[in-house]
């Protein structure tokens, strides 16, 4: 039972492919206490910004059927305080970190990526391009592909060359696949999909909207098909790039099931909400089920459900066809 | 960055025993690892509605009580609210519930033996006996005021009758003690025993109540605040509310892992469910970028 | 607990405001079997194409968190088939029906519409905006604002001016308040959302799509914080256009949310095939809920969770500022 | 337009009882509706997972029994294959149970004392003994053959021997009775008893080959098929294959109506999984505009 869970995010080499999601994980310490965060592939940070951001008044959590609502509004204490405190603790912990950053404006991203640049620690940076462009009317730059691909293109040219830069896509488009590919041209090394499609609930004893800010990002296993979906869209459309999926993932059957769709690397969001040590318990069951179905190295399974219709399992495997 | 001060675990326990006790209901689960590690004021975490459930947010419940039995167990009351709390009431002796445990910073008690009086509102009564304990065993007196909408939702009050040097209870409707609130009466009570300090748990606006009565006594309030949770390790960010800090900064601070006990007076009662414009980090605030 | 249910969709009038769901009741005899559809507000069709179709391949259904994929192809006998013994069958029974219609082209539709104009029993057309547009490389028309809206209006041009055209929307957009906008400016007398945003899942054992369309449609609970969202966004914008809601409606609790972000009428799918009698379970409970919290009218609930901050329910009821 | 035969009504019912029968379940439930309607072959839908429960789709199960107890229950045989029978599995007596039934149209009895084999493949034989019981009442001579992966799997072998004139077993590991499938015992068995017909409910290869050995012999076969069912009421149209009409055109028909009982010639058993390109409606095919 010992398959081989390497995965690569473009040259970096993650132990396994589970991680955490961006905004789930805090500053990593509030995890720690319940694993050792270095058995996990890597740990991706909450989306950092310029300033200290207090977020979204509360309530900021609506429970859905089989998900939840949330509106943080990025609360975080600001890139200053990012690196002088938390990604120092990351890093003398070897914690393979993503660091997600969060703006308002191209230039924002970019001098956000400018002071990452030299910081230790830094295995990638996502981009979390679901924020409002506030020189587009607060349009969200996920949801136009030019905006996103200027946004990459602008980060990717000041991070440095070895750490790979990842577009992260929102599902609230109309063709997921066009937006990727804008990405990638851009400059993307990976892309992560997907970011909380919006969605709404209506407390009915008071007749208003659940959420204080009305509207929040819909997240947990009700996305699951949503993410299966754009995932194995732009893994047909673009084999080559490396994508990490997300969207509802609780137990390793559902991170198999985005790594068939065409996912190299799996993070994990809402499900650590429920399980402290969802990450553990989900690689664990993905190594089983691996392991079971004869695999010896996660690569090979990597987008496998694309496979034509004859074509068998072992077949791909001999041949070693992985997409990585 | 604050450490948690205890570890918390999660644990599959079995449920010993279930019981209703009046508007409540009380489930004691074999849970050894957290019953170890519990202070009083901890919280815990429940999974509900079984493995095929749509409902996955976790439930928070203060813990009422902690046995050594069986290794180590923890009783909670709770009242039925929404699907989460109606499922929990269906267990049966037997059944095994998930928890994560125990959470949030405890109530902190004094070093000196002074005297105390322990306001409860609602279900949230049921999270002072432990305190109570633990602050007798140090030569602390302890009074009780313990108040509720009628009286089937007044928690305890024969425990801290047993317990308390003196236990006023109020009720919304009269059926039980006086009519009125906790707040009508905590003034009375705390020049009655002359108060050092004052704890309490209960609803938001009971505790803004009562922390306005022991800043007009001058004396320290703690409050353990509720707020809608998420994840309760403090990953999620739902469940913040704006306290002042030691710095005179108003932060948006969790509740799950800073609180859910706070300094009464440290809490921004008024600015809750808002981020108040001199809050660190607030949207266009002065305080932009500010370390 | 008397409560005027009634409700308008454009000049017709509905006894209540529960209708099922386009593609959820087959031809309505089935549902006919366990109550009289009489009692339900309207009865909706499966989309009306003008061919018979035999749809997809099998499987056509997989079970996700909350809600299931469809990939059904729209199968069905052809308009005239319909209007010669499905659309009768209703009409000789009073049931109220809107008749959803697909095509793949705008002369379809357009034929489509021409069609039904002089058949007895249409209370309303929906158009199924959610197929393929064979002329614009398969895009779905609901994503597109400007083929959505030529659809509409070439349908409202041959329709009789007193059968009001229903444009149903999809949430696969970028900006749905846009191409609700679209459609009304093309003229349609109301509309409805959402339709299924599409979805995938993955049989891990087969390591292949568990549709054999590969996609789907997702429906059910899952989708409902969507469907809210987009109601509430579409109200907001255009208060006057009367909405049909539907996504994931199982109970009168998730009735009343759709009517209180903005529909006047509430559409049920998926809940059908859990719940023959789902409509009139809805209804009961709808009608229970309104008159427990003091409405007179279901008119007056609708939209009610827009009403500024302070305001209260009481106010909006006395000065009967309903959407309707 | 075709009228279901029998019309099926919801019921909340309650277990009886619940037994292990070698590798399946058996859960009695009494639902006094469904029971009165039932005709052999009929299948019920359950509800699964209880308030909470993200699995929304029905389970659909064919009736193994009816008893007249408590003014009428139902029992039905299943194996765990996913989440919805993992729960069922765990129900017990008292427990109540969401059915919906009796569904789709039986299997039809000939009017003659004939002599009819009855073939069952895994807990496909949970149909069966219904079957044979109208068919005996009609005085028709019944012969069975049951098969399964294993011993363990063969549901009712013992029923069968009580029932049958004869009755044939096979396993495929070998396990009990002959090594090998039900289609490699069956041109045996119909020849040896001479019989004029043939019921079977299965696994659909299964259904494909008895339905290849009878069309060989040129005597009707009776099949009740297995398709993925989101409704079991006819409205969903997911449960649809290639059935051969009397006009001697292929349509996708609805299993849950208009079968789950077909005559077996008639199901396109190789094209089961497409859209055969001749049938009504086929992309591109002929019989575009048929109406
Ligand atoms: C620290 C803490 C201690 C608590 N102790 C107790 C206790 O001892 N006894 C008791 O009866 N209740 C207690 N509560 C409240 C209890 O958590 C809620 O009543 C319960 O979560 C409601 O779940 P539900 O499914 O019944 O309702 P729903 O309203 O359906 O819950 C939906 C979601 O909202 C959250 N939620 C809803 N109401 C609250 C709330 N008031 N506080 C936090 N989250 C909420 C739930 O966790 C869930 O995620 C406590 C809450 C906190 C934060
Ligand atoms: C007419 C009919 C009669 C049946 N009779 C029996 C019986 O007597 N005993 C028995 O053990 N099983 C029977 N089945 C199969 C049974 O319905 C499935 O095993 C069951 O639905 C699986 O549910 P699950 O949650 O365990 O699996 P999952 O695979 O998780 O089910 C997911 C979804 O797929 C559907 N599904 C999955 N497999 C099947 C299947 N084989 N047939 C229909 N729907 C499926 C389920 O209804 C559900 O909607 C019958 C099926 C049909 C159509
Ligand atoms: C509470 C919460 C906060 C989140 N914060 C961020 C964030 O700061 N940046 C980001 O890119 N995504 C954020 N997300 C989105 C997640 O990273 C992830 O894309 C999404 O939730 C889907 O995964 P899941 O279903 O496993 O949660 C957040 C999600 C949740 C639930
Ligand atoms: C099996 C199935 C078939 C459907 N067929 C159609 C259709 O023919 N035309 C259409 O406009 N919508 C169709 N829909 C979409 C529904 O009408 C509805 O918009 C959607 O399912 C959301 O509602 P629900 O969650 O209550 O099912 C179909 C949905 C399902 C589940
Ligand atoms: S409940 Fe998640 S951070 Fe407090
Ligand atoms: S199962 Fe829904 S139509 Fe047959």
């Amino acid at each position: 039972m010992s398959v081989d869970m390497r995965t690569y995010l473009g040259h970096v080499e993650l132990v396994n492919p589970i991680i955490t999601a961006a905004g789930c994980a805090a500053s990593g310490s509030e995890l720690a206490q319940f694993f050792d965060l270095g058995r996990i592939g890597a740990l991706t940070t909450r989306s950092i910004t310029m300033a200290p951001r207090a977020g979204r008044p509360t309530p900021r959590m609506a429970e859905t059927p089989s998900g939840m609502l949330n509106a943080i509004g990025l609360q975080g204490p600001g890139v200053d305080a990012f690196l002088e405190r938390e990604l120092p603790w990351l890093a003398q912990r070897s914690v393979r970190t993503v660091v997600s950053i969060g703006g308002g404006t191209v230039a924002e991203y970019t001098a956000l990526a400018r002071r990452l640049t030299d910081a230790p620690g830094v295995s990638a940076v996502e981009v979390n391009l679901s924020c409002p462009n506030i020189e587009d009317r607060g349009r969200v730059f996920a949801r136009d592909g030019a905006a996103s691909a200027e946004v990459i293109a602008s980060v990717r040219s000041v991070m440095r060359y070895d750490v790979p830069v990842v577009a992260k896509l929102s599902p609230d488009v109309m063709d997921v696949v066009s937006v990727a590919r804008a990405c990638v041209d851009g400059g993307a090394d990976a892309l992560s999909m997907i970011n909380n499609p919006l969605g709404m609930s209506i407390d009915t004893e008071a007749m208003r909207p659940s959420l204080a800010a009305v509207t929040g990002g819909l997240s947990g296993p009700a996305i699951r098909p949503l993410a299966v979906r754009c995932v194995w869209q732009v893994h047909a459309a673009l084999p080559g790039v490396p994508i990490i999926g997300m969207g509802g993932v609780l137990t390793g059957r559902d991170a198999f099931e985005l790594i068939l769709a065409g996912a190299c690397v799996v993070a994990v969001g809402t499900a650590l909400f429920h399980d402290p040590y969802a990450c553990l318990r989900i690689l664990r069951e993905l190594e089983e089920l691996l392991a079971a179905r004869g695999f010896h190295r996660l690569a090979d399974a990597v987008g496998l459900a694309h496979r034509p219709p004859g074509a068998s399992t072992r077949h791909r495997i001999d041949l070693e066809e992985s997409s990585l | 960055m604050r450490e948690t001060p205890v570890t918390p675990v999660q644990v599959t326990g079995t449920v010993l025993t279930t019981r209703r006790v009046d508007a409540y209901h009380a489930l004691t689960v074999v849970a050894p690892g957290i019953a170890e590690r519990f202070r009083p004021g901890h919280f815990v975490s429940v999974a509900v509605g079984g493995a095929q459930t749509s409902t996955l947010t976790r439930r928070a419940f203060s813990i009422h009580d902690v046995k050594p039995d069986y290794s180590g167990t923890v009783e909670f009351v709770f009242t039925v609210r929404g699907p989460g709390t109606a499922w929990l009431a269906e267990r049966r002796a037997r059944d095994t519930l998930d928890l994560v445990g125990p959470l949030g910073r405890p109530f902190p008690l004094p070093r000196d033996p002074v005297t105390c009086v322990l306001v409860g509102g609602e279900y949230g009564s049921a999270t002072l006996f432990t305190v109570a304990d633990a602050l007798q065993q140090r030569g602390c007196r302890v009074d009780f005021v313990l108040g509720a909408a009628s009286a089937d939702r007044v928690f305890g009050a024969l425990r801290a009758r047993r317990m308390g040097e003196t236990t006023t209870l109020t009720t919304e409707d009269g059926s039980l003690g006086l009519r009125g609130r906790v707040t009508d009466v905590l003034p009375g009570v705390i020049a009655d025993v002359r108060a050092d300090v004052v704890y309490a748990c209960g609803p938001m606006p009971m505790l803004r109540g009562v922390t306005a009565v022991a800043v007009e006594f001058d004396i320290p309030v703690q409050v353990a605040v509720e707020e809608r949770m998420a994840c309760g390790i403090g990953v999620c960010m739902t469940c913040v509310l704006p306290v002042i800090g030691d710095d005179g900064v108003t932060r948006m601070v969790r509740s799950c892992v800073e609180g859910p006990v706070f300094r009464g007076e440290r809490v921004r009662f008024d600015d809750v469910g808002t981020i108040p414009f001199d809050a660190l980090g607030a949207p266009g605030g002065g305080s932009r970028n500010v370390g």
